[in-house]
């Protein structure tokens, strides 16, 4: 059964120096506020898992958390490129970043596997890519039948997943909808995990296309209104385009983001 | 008849490309922009996924990112991320995948990961895969749509993010890959086409008032000319209106 | 694009002698009276694919449809046996019934596979049981990264699948709700398909945990109000448990089958 | 004290195994009857999975199949037939299986495909695996429910459609099953549970007026006897009034 608890409290339950963790939301309902908790308790050495790192890897790597990625895009959605994650990996700053990357469909299919309790899976995918030289987290399988050589990743198997949702019932419960993503699959894949909600309902009622999460496979849920921003949670609030296109500027350089990380501390 | 960019022009031109009734796998930016036009104009009936589980989306505006609450609301279908991968992208249902890229090569390959350098000391580290490489392999055609620059169209890739036709015709058939490749690359100059012997890219189209030269300059290699050279119809009022009206 | 056609044309479109068919529906929204309309056709022939073959395959089997059956659980549920698919297996009445014989997981995973356009899906499955000695549809499989052995199954591609839905419109998206078992895949799974529903409306207003197929990936919809019936149609109709009773006694011996195999013609 | 059946002990026996706040995958029957009686009496937030898809069912009357609405209906969380057995029972989410069968043998290995005969020629064709294979492999426990007859209690099944411990102690590991195996068999007469060593099913507990004798008359194999042989608590009143009250 899910506990409920305030963000720091849950967070500092949840992600620990050195884990596996995934923050996961495609766009829509990212953790954005769990991920300021993480760089406010100043988590070290943490492998960072996610599809798109987008802004809010760009400040838990910007803000030394990190010492190694794993990922399918890394990219600031509609507006370019992650400035602090180029500066990590281009020049090592503030500390070297270690890469593991793949396609999406691995990616999901790496989720998958670890939600699903098996080592690995299979897909058609990275074929006459040059993605297979850089890892040994892709290799050729054979099919027992036919013969047909396909690909294989590893389960994603997560320490700790921290995801964001709509609501909670009170016994932890959890319901997102909208743009569902593997959010499901990350918090699967955990040893550990964390959701923090827009609210904390009695009831929840069923709605078009939601996800439940039950309680008993949810470790923390934390109440935190708009802890999305500046991505957004369906029906609740909209994506902060202007706050996508101001990260640019403020990640541009190391004193600007300074100045930023200071104001999150 | 209104002035417009060599933007738009690649964006019509692109648009015109989509079929009515086709379903369409659409990357976010310019492929997004040219498969809402077209849904807008001559293809009501176009089938748009986005890869953030979204299937039949009409939003009335364009989205800014691959997972703007509009997609959700406007699908007729709404699944999750590895459903929209291994259900509808992997078996080859898709009939158009529409990508973008940073860098590009004669045979189409596509780079959209480390630019210079090695992969691991890049001079330049780009976004990454993302769906590309499932994309470019499963739908029965992709298109493309990049800005024509020495930079961005060059010999060979520095890195091969999504296959194309690796070295050359016979590549894919080898590799077991089920769609049939890049069909178009729409540019801001015209239009390049796989030469259906050598699948090496050859301009086929240019696009009104873009001279050879130009086109030629603007490659990073030797580019190949097709005989039947044929000059692009410019935008129209009504797509140049439908156009504004989506970017506004 | 569907084709919204009457019951008899789109069952003669869709399903043909010799087919490998799936008729699917988890005790809920199976397509009985598609069922009935291939008995009326007099197809010939058909392997017969199921997780739960219960009294619509009863009822093909005693007909003299099938020659052969795939499924993980032939018995009709709550009740007991199905007496024309045990005459068939054990007596080989009307006509011999070859049979392929699996786990529900593996079943689904088969499915899965299919839909997913892969040769075959990986489990942990069957493992320390007799099913694998009988069929050569079920192999050991070696994770290429631990050296683990799992057990792998091949996709099961079906020539045509039929399932009844709640609703579709009149473009031929189709929605089924209330537990929605692998139709989906079923579907995905088959290179015809066939949808009976409730009815054709004119606009699928969004339901809580509906699943919707896309017009595009269904060939035929038909009409067939109460097309479930003995099982049900979740906010529809109730599941007949008095029939699924009285099925035992009909199905006991050929003569009342042949009773109610007249009824249907 | 209310008068009460041999069935009705079975299963208020079953119901008192399962604890307050375990998640229980449920096979329909008598598994579903005594699990949903648990959640009556002592163990309200018991979790009922059925393979259905449904996870925290709390039907208000005993489903008569697998996925009667109700169990849709009073879900927690309903996913598909594929999800439910890939997502939730195989990676060992499950604390308790909770399974009958047609017949089973000393080593609770569990039959429900053929009795008699060859497989391809049996004597009698039972329903086949269902979900079965998979619960009893990965579930953390099984729990059996089974009424005791000669013909169902056997030395050896005919076909090992599920496995319980195999040919003895070490064979679970030896096969990589990670759940730890039948831990009790529930019947009309008492209860069996596996010999910590050698893993043979022992009775142990013997219901109110059932003797020993009738226990050994009642099981195809040599059947060993706990030296701590108890006798279970006859079902109290509230039991017997909600057993009888969901079964109406």
């Amino acid at each position: 059964m899910a506990t409920i608890a305030p963000l720091a409290q849950a967070v500092s339950e949840v992600v620990r120096d050195g884990d596996t963790v995934a923050f996961e939301g495609f766009t829509h309902l990212i953790p954005f506020a769990a991920g300021h908790e993480v760089i406010r308790q100043g988590r070290r050495d943490l492998t960072l898992v996610r599809m798109t790192p987008d802004v809010i890897y760009d400040q838990l790597i910007g803000a030394g958390c990190a010492k190694k990625l794993v990922f399918s895009w890394g990219g600031n959605p509609g507006v370019g490129s992650l400035h602090r994650f180029r500066d990590a990996v281009q020049n090592g700053w503030p500390v070297p970043l270690e890469l593991e990357e793949h396609s999406h469909a691995g990616m999901a299919n790496r989720y998958v596997a670890a939600a699903s309790g098996l080592p690995f899976a299979v897909l058609r995918g990275y074929v006459g890519t040059d993605l297979p030289k850089q890892t040994d987290n892709i290799k050729p399988i054979t099919c027992p039948f036919t013969g047909e050589v396909l690909t294989a990743v590893p389960a994603l198997r997560l320490d700790s997943a921290v995801i964001h949702a709509q609501r909670a019932d009170r016994k932890g419960n959890v319901q997102l909808w909208g743009i569902t993503g593997v959010q499901k699959e990350a918090v699967l894949a955990a040893t550990r995990s964390l959701v923090t909600v827009e609210e904390v309902v009695d009831e929840l009622e069923p709605r078009p296309g939601a996800v439940v999460l039950p309680s008993w496979v949810v470790d923390f849920v934390a109440e935190v209104p708009g802890g999305a921003h500046p991505s957004y949670a369906h029906d609740y609030s909209v994506r902060d385009n202007d706050f996508y296109q101001r990260w640019d500027a403020i990640s541009k350089d190391r004193e600007s983001f300074g100045a930023w990380l200071a104001g999150v501390a | 008849m209104t002035d417009y960019t060599s933007d738009e022009m690649m964006t019509v031109a692109a648009a015109r490309a989509l079929e009515n009734g086709a379903v369409c796998f659409v990357g976010i930016g310019l492929p997004s922009t040219a498969a809402n036009l077209a849904r807008r104009t001559h293809a009501p009936d176009l089938v748009l996924i986005y890869e953030s589980g979204t299937i039949g989306s009409k939003p009335g505006t364009l989205p800014l990112s691959i997972g703007d609450g509009v997609l959700a609301e406007t699908a007729d279908s709404l699944v999750g991320v590895p459903e929209i991968f291994n259900y509808w992208l992997q078996p080859g249902r898709v009939d158009v995948g529409f990508l973008g890229a940073a860098q590009l090569d004669r045979f189409a390959n596509i780079n959209t990961t480390v630019i210079g350098g090695d992969y691991r000391d890049p001079k330049v580290r780009l976004p990454g895969a993302g769906g590309a490489p499932e994309i470019a392999a499963s739908c029965r055609e992709v298109f493309m749509i990049v800005r024509q620059t020495a930079r961005a169209f060059v010999e060979r890739v520095d890195f091969v993010t999504s296959l194309g036709f690796g070295t050359g015709a016979g590549d894919r058939e080898r590799l077991g890959l089920r769609g049939a490749g890049p069909r178009l690359v729409i540019t801001d100059l015209g239009v390049l086409r796989p030469d259906p012997r050598t699948c090496e890219l050859t301009m086929t189209q240019l696009h009104p008032g873009v001279d050879l030269a130009t086109a030629k300059a603007r490659t990073g290699w030797d580019l190949k000319v097709s005989s039947d050279l044929v000059t692009t119809a410019p935008p129209t009022d009504a797509e140049l209106a439908a156009l504004r009206e989506l970017a506004a």
